[in-house]
């Protein structure tokens, strides 16, 4: 409560004097455990921002919505660590510059909600380089453990079973700050790369496609997979790429906002053990 | 006695050092399994994990892919770029329960024609040995079927 | 709808023998979009090829698959026969099916399976070739050189004597470079000065030669034929149009301890100066750190002194603009700062020294008139130790190389102090003598055998002070024990290294350079002279550390690649290039990054009233070489490359 | 005393369809969702949830059908028709919302051509309702005029007794009749009490709503793009709808052949709209909430008469930014006409 209401006198401030021009925040939604996202563009509305636990979403998606930015002002948006990541890559990949956008940074343990010091992108680097030195605790999905013991037959098996389901509906595409791109791959059909129909050869290669894109720039702030109807796994995918790439060539997604982008770019002494 | 399994293999290779390997082993009259069909690049940079994902719907047993040696690539770095993808991409695979032993990478100079006759030979070998990729072939025949409900 | 023919090529008996070639024409007879399949002895010959225009014309084909050799052999014929009968010569592609196919293959049925996949991939590729044409680029036939080196006074003589305009940028107030601070050079012994001088001389009053001294590349536009460079004249506070070099100003100036760059610390200059008596051009500089006037505003004893008004203390820096066609860059490079070994005392004893500061001992113009005095008290050293590899092949201090140059100057200095101190004794720790040259091992034979060099294999521990003689304390692997030696100079054969601004430089041309700022030749054993841009060029140390003759060769052989390009009005290319779509780009340049050519540049899309709707990748087909990585690299396919299309690719799998 | 059929009988039931040639399906959860999908036992049914993840609509309109297969030769192009499966089918335990969205859909796909692939198979299932006892926050069929125990588009409606253990029974159309027929010998005449039905508020008022949006001043309004600024443009609303009906055809193949397919499609698309030339008319998320939310309760009625929405509250439930129809309309139901 204490930050809510840091954030939001500060939200009144900043838009009452126009040093922003929205803060992108949560507002309580339709059940009572549930947050939806809000803009909030004068200060007499931002009484609507609301701060705890439930406030999970990694809103930075918004932030590349066409023309928020452009006409040069600020925005102030509320992000957890993952979602600071997110705009840095955004910036490193030019997509947004970091200098108007303000941060309200907070995280959670349980119920508690802390802000996070910081305004600007650049103010939190020291802090996100302390979570890739000190990844928190138990933060690997015991799942993944189980998919790495079991042989290749039975992981294809497993995953053939997962998209089986997908219905192509898109949402984590949509959901991820990360596919910003004016046209996704998929839409491409000159040629048509990715079957686009949902039969389960269609989704495997939409789903592997979609995490190799993903690769290095993922944070795995969960938007994914929570926005897919049909609940399958995706974090796996993509926090095991984000395992690979840290593991093969020290890369934490989203450390600065001027960090080089992994498959753009190589060293000379990477590894390469599987190459006969 | 069951016939002898003949895997398909893709292989995409660049011009100036696996495909001139290629080349060579041919003018050397060197001899080796007649499963690879061999796809021309310019460089390894211009190989996408795409075309490996349309070789396995083609019904491919195995893919090769396959460049100049690191610090030889005519285009100074594409090789570098395409290692990096390369270490993704196959971990990748290996999480979704396509054997690594399937999609292979190998750098082979426009010198090694023995080298390229060898490693056609041995992938043969290896794919043989694992039998027809059945699981993608499964997903290719739900394809073409028609609804069940 | 497609008309492809096919051309099955039996290459004697080389594919015919192990490819059922009737078969095969009457399999790719049916594949859809074939309107000829036919078969032949041999393709190449002349009744080969007409055949195949004769076909080309009458079935109006829109595609043409040759089924035979490599394209390494023979697409360039196939591809010439095309044009003589009308069709674009992309619209040819081969089906390699005798080195990849019948060459490699025992089993006949196979052996033609496999041919009519090859066929089949190609005939789906070529029916999404597109009508290539080849790229056409202008070329402006000026050369700018930059260093005024001796590498880079080589490249613009070779250059200028061919006949071909040539801009000579250095960025000190003289031509001349590293080597004008030489004594002698090894392995003959003949005097820098002597034959130095007459190249700057030439160079200077060639009449294909502008040269601009004092002056600094600060941007570079363009690409291969077409570049657009800007030069800042710094200004030298001295009408360079009227000074005739008099050096009165020179005489007349109050400040005179300044510590001359030129002979390391070891001569003074004064505040407006030449680096060097020999300096080309002759014409003096202010320098605006030590200047009185540019301190206090008072003095002007120089401006006072000049009877022809040379001197104007308002002159401003000034920027040249000029188009050129190809750079050599020759930039050099600098001997490494010492400091950073503490354990020899290097800034604490003042006749603790490196090589390039005992160059200037020896030399006869020199602050010493070439004696060799003690830096301290001016006194003649009566022991000198020489220590190796002070920098060099020493992870530690950040250098895993071999300068190269380091032995053979040792042993020079070596030599020369012999000629000049009879009665010296010289001391020389090395890790290994690395001599390899013309004349290089012989040469460093005689410092051992005629001038009495005392090599020791080993490295130095420590060099101190004690009763005001250096004791170097080192160890001696070959008898392994400890040695010391009481000196009375210490000379230390410091490393090269890239120029301080060397990385930034790179990257304001546009070249590619490795971890210590060296720059990157194209292929490090096929194309040594050229950088990974097109029509940029290398020569001398700032590649890696070179001796005077490999500077001048490489030099000589950059300039014959200038002249090379300029040899013709126009350069034309493969028309292998990437393109983006403009309208599906976001623009997050990661094929910026992941270029090797710098090819792709950042494009603003604008409205009708001039505002930035976005930002897109565009390439400079100039620059592109094809090899696709940017392609490969972008997320939404907005990447395409011509000859190497999705499409294309696509196709030739999915007819696999 | 009505006809009454009881929990335990459940199996038998299965048996006896089984038997009877019908194939049977129902509510399954399955990993970590849940559907209608084919059963062997009665067993493999939840009949607790108050509606499956996803939709009914997915066993009659599948989200990809093969279409027509073929192979090209030479410059010959030939053909082969796929036909939807045939064979008789009960679909046991659905939502009355789902049973009412297959008769929403009926009229449009059988307006002017008839789609055969939704009519065999309409005509070869019987679909047997359930009512609810229970709704969750996300329920609002009410609103839509309709109920718990809405009998459109269902052949027999089951209402559960009060004890838990069974259903009674009404039977609606002759299909019905003749499933039920096929199990006559395991229903029994009871008088047991039927549970109360769930209690499902109403949320807002439907014709208030439908008034602002045919009032053409209302299209260009501000409001469009309040609502739905935080739509992401995912499609999982129209997937996971029971009514909306959008579909794409695709051919998917190589050199030599392949399949013509008919695959969902969706309003919430950029693509869905965007023409070859790059023009895209319905260029804005806006557009295309406004489009989604007219089609349903205004361009639809207007041409068959009834709303293009069953009030399941699916779109809604699985928002990953919490949007869907009922905030929507409620917000409409407070504006001026």
């Amino acid at each position: 409560m204490i930050t809510q209401e840091k954030y939001r006198s500060k939200a009144k401030k900043l838009l009452a004097e126009g040093s922003v021009k929205m803060v992108i925040g949560y507002s309580p939604g339709s059940t009572p455990d549930r947050r939806r996202p809000v803009f909030i563009r004068s200060f007499d509305e931002a009484d609507q921002l609301v701060l705890d636990s439930n406030c999970i979403a990694n809103l930075s998606g918004y932030l590349v919505s066409e023309g928020l930015l452009s006409d040069e002002k600020h925005v102030a948006i509320f992000l957890r660590p993952d979602g600071i990541r997110s705009i840095n890559i955004l910036a490193a990949e030019s997509q947004l510059n970091v200098d108007q956008i303000i941060i309200f940074g907070f995280d959670t343990n349980g119920n508690e909600v802390r802000a996070l010091t910081g305004e600007h992108a650049g103010e939190f680097s020291e802090f996100i380089g302390s979570i890739k030195e000190h990844p928190p605790e138990k933060s690997r999905d015991p799942l993944l453990y189980q998919i790495e013991q079991m042989n290749p037959q039975e992981r294809f098996a497993f995953w053939k079973d997962e998209f089986s389901r997908c219905i192509k509906c898109y949402a984590c595409r949509q959901a991820c700050p990360m596919c910003y791109c004016r046209r996704c791959i998929v839409d491409s059909n000159q040629p048509q790369w990715i079957n686009t129909s949902s039969h389960t050869l269609g989704n495997f290669e939409w789903n592997v496609v979609r995490a190799f894109h993903l690769a290095g720039r993922c944070v795995g702030c969960g938007n994914c997979d929570r926005a897919c109807p049909v609940n399958i796994p995706l974090r796996l995918i993509n926090s095991r790429m984000a395992e690979e790439v840290l593991d093969s060539f020290d890369h934490f997604a989203g450390l600065n906002p001027a960090q080089e982008p992994v498959l753009a770019s190589f060293k000379k002494d990477d590894s390469e053990t599987f190459i006969l | 006695m069951s016939e002898l399994f003949e895997p398909k293999i893709i292989a995409f290779v660049c011009t100036y050092c696996t495909y001139a390997g290629a080349d060579l082993a041919g003018t050397s009259r060197l001899k080796y399994a007649p499963n690879v069909r061999i796809i021309r690049l310019p460089c390894t940079g211009r190989i996408s994990p795409m075309f490996i994902l349309k070789a396995l719907q083609k019904g491919a047993d195995g893919v090769l892919v396959s460049g100049c040696h690191p610090g030889d690539c005519h285009f100074t770095h594409g090789n570098y770029h395409a290692r990096r993808r390369w270490m993704v991409f196959r971990s990748l695979l290996d999480f979704m329960g396509i054997q690594p032993e399937r999609v292979i990478f190998s750098w082979i100079s426009a010198a090694e024609g023995g080298k390229f006759a060898d490693l056609i030979n041995t992938v043969t070998e290896d794919i043989r040995k694992l039998g027809p990729f059945d699981q993608y072939k499964e997903l290719i025949r739900e394809t073409e079927a028609p609804a069940t409900l | 709808m497609a008309k492809i023919g096919v051309f099955i090529c039996h290459c004697g008996e080389n594919i015919a023998s192990k490819v059922d070639c009737t078969k095969l024409a009457a399999a790719i007879g049916e594949h859809p979009g074939v309107a000829v399949s036919v078969e032949y002895k041999y393709f190449c010959s002349e009744p080969g090829q007409e055949s195949v225009k004769k076909a080309i014309r009458d079935n109006n084909l829109t595609g043409v698959i040759i089924a035979a050799c490599s394209p390494r052999m023979h697409e360039a014929t196939f591809r010439k026969v095309c044009a003589e009968a009308g069709l674009n010569p992309y619209l040819c592609e081969i089906a390699n099916i005798r080195e990849q196919c019948s060459w490699v293959h025992t089993d006949k049925e196979m052996a033609t399976e496999k041919a009519m996949d090859i066929t089949r991939s190609m005939i789906e590729k070529v029916k999404r070739n597109n009508k290539l044409q080849p790229i056409e680029v202008p070329v402006t036939r000026r050369a700018l050189v930059i260093g005024g080196g001796i590498a880079g006074i080589q490249a613009a003589l070779d250059i200028a004597n061919a006949g071909q305009e040539v801009v000579l940028v250095e960025r000190e107030p003289s031509l001349g470079g590293h080597m004008s601070q030489l004594s002698e050079t090894f392995p003959t012994l003949d005097c820098s000065q002597c034959i130095m001088t007459p190249r700057m001389v030439e160079a200077a009053q060639h009449p294909k030669i502008r040269l601009l001294t004092y002056a600094e590349v600060e941007h570079v536009d363009g690409f291969i034929g077409n570049f657009k460079v800007k030069i800042r004249m710094k200004s030298r506070y001295v009408d360079i149009n009227t000074c005739t070099g008099c050096g009165d100003c020179m005489t007349k100036c109050p400040v005179k301890k300044i510590s001359s760059e030129f002979d390391c610390g070891l001569g003074k200059r004064t505040a407006i100066y030449t680096p060097f008596a020999q300096s080309v051009p002759n014409i003096p500089v202010i320098d605006k750190a030590s200047c009185i006037y540019f301190k206090n505003g008072k003095c002007k004893t120089c401006m006072k002194s000049c009877q022809i008004n040379a001197i104007n203390f308002d002159l401003q820096d000034e920027f040249i603009d000029l188009d050129v066609g190809a750079i050599v860059v020759a930039t050099g490079f600098q001997v490494q700062n010492t400091a950073g070994y503490g354990e020899y005392g290097y800034g604490k004893y003042p006749d603790v020294i490196t090589g390039l500061q005992f160059e200037r001992l020896a030399t006869a113009s020199g602050p010493t008139s070439g004696k060799i005095l003690r830096p301290s008290d001016g006194k003649e050293p009566e022991t000198v130790v020489f220590i190796q590899c002070a920098g060099s092949r020493d992870p530690s201090k950040g250098v895993h190389y071999c300068s190269k140059i380091c032995c053979m100057y040792t042993a020079k200095h070596a030599m020369l102090y012999a000629h000049k101190v009879h009665h010296g004794k010289t001391h020389i720790f090395y890790m290994d003598i690395r001599a390899g040259g013309k004349g290089y091992d012989e040469f460093t034979r005689r410092a051992i055998e005629e001038d009495d060099a005392s090599y020791v294999r080993g490295r130095v521990s420590k060099v101190w002070l004690e009763n005001g003689k250096l004791m170097v304390r080192g160890v001696d692997t070959l008898l392994g024990r400890p040695v010391t030696i009481a000196a009375d100079m210490v000379v230390l054969a410091t490393a090269m290294v890239p120029q301080p601004n060397a990385k930034e430089f790179a990257k304001t041309i546009g070249i590619a350079y490795d971890e210590y700022g060296y720059y990157n030749e194209a292929h490090l054993k096929l194309r040594p002279v050229e950088s990974s841009t097109a029509g940029v060029f290398l020569a001398g140390a700032c590649q890696s550390p070179k001796d005077i003759p490999d500077s001048v060769a490489q030099a000589s052989a950059s300039a014959s690649k200038v002249l090379a390009l300029f040899s013709k009005e126009k350069l034309e290319r493969e028309p292998v290039v990437a393109t983006t779509n403009e309208a599906t780009c976001a623009g997050c340049w990661g094929c910026v990054l992941a270029c090797p050519y710098n090819a792709i540049e950042q494009k603003d899309i604008l409205d009708r009233s001039g505002r930035i709707i976005k930002r897109v990748a565009s390439v400079n087909p100039g620059l592109c070489q094809g090899c696709g990585t940017c392609v490969t690299f972008c997320r939404s396919n907005s990447i395409d490359l011509a000859g190497f299309t999705d499409k294309q690719i696509f196709a030739e799998v999915m007819a696999l | 005393m009505t006809r009454c059929l009881f929990s335990n009988k459940l199996e038998n039931c299965v048996t006896l369809w089984r038997s009877a040639g019908y194939s049977v399906i129902g509510p399954v959860r399955k990993d970590a969702t849940s559907s209608y999908a084919a059963v062997e036992h009665a067993a493999d049914f939840d009949l607790g949830m108050v509606l499956p993840d996803r939709s009914i609509k997915e066993l009659f309109f599948p989200q990809t059908e093969p279409m027509l297969h073929y192979t090209i030769k030479q410059q010959a192009i030939n053909t082969e028709e796929f036909t939807p499966p045939a064979g008789k089918r009960i679909i046991f335990g659905v939502r009355p919302c789902d049973a009412s969205g297959l008769s929403i859909d009926d009229p449009l796909f059988g307006w002017d051509y008839k789609d055969e692939y939704w009519f065999q198979r309409r005509n070869e299932s019987v679909i047997v309702t359930i009512a609810c006892t229970k709704a969750d926050d996300f329920c609002l069929c009410t609103s839509l005029k309709l109920a718990p125990d809405s009998t459109n588009g269902s052949d027999i409606l089951l209402r559960p007794l009060e004890n838990n253990n069974g259903w009674q029974v009404e039977e609606l159309t002759e299909r019905g009749r003749e499933a039920f027929s096929a199990i006559a010998e395991l229903l029994q005449e009871a008088s047991e009490p039927t549970a109360p039905l769930a209690v499902v508020p109403e949320m807002f008022n439907l014709d208030t709503c439908v008034a602002w949006l045919q009032n053409p001043e209302n299209f260009e309004s501000k409001f469009w793009k309040d609502i739905s600024m935080r739509c992401i443009g995912c499609g999982s609303c129209t997937y996971l709808c029971p009514t909306c009906h959008c579909f794409d055809i695709q051919d998917e193949g190589d050199t030599y052949s392949g399949i013509r397919r008919k695959n969902w499609d969706s309003c919430s698309f950029a693509l869905f709209t965007m023409h070859t030339s790059g023009h895209n008319p319905r260029s804005t998320q806006s557009a295309r909430w406004r489009q989604r939310i007219m089609h349903k309760f205004n361009y639809f009625p207007g041409k068959f008469s009834v709303n293009s929405c069953s009030g399941c509250g699916r779109c809604t439930r699985q928002c990953p930014v919490d949007m869907g129809i009922t905030e929507t309309l409620q917000k409409i139901s407070t504006l001026h006409p």
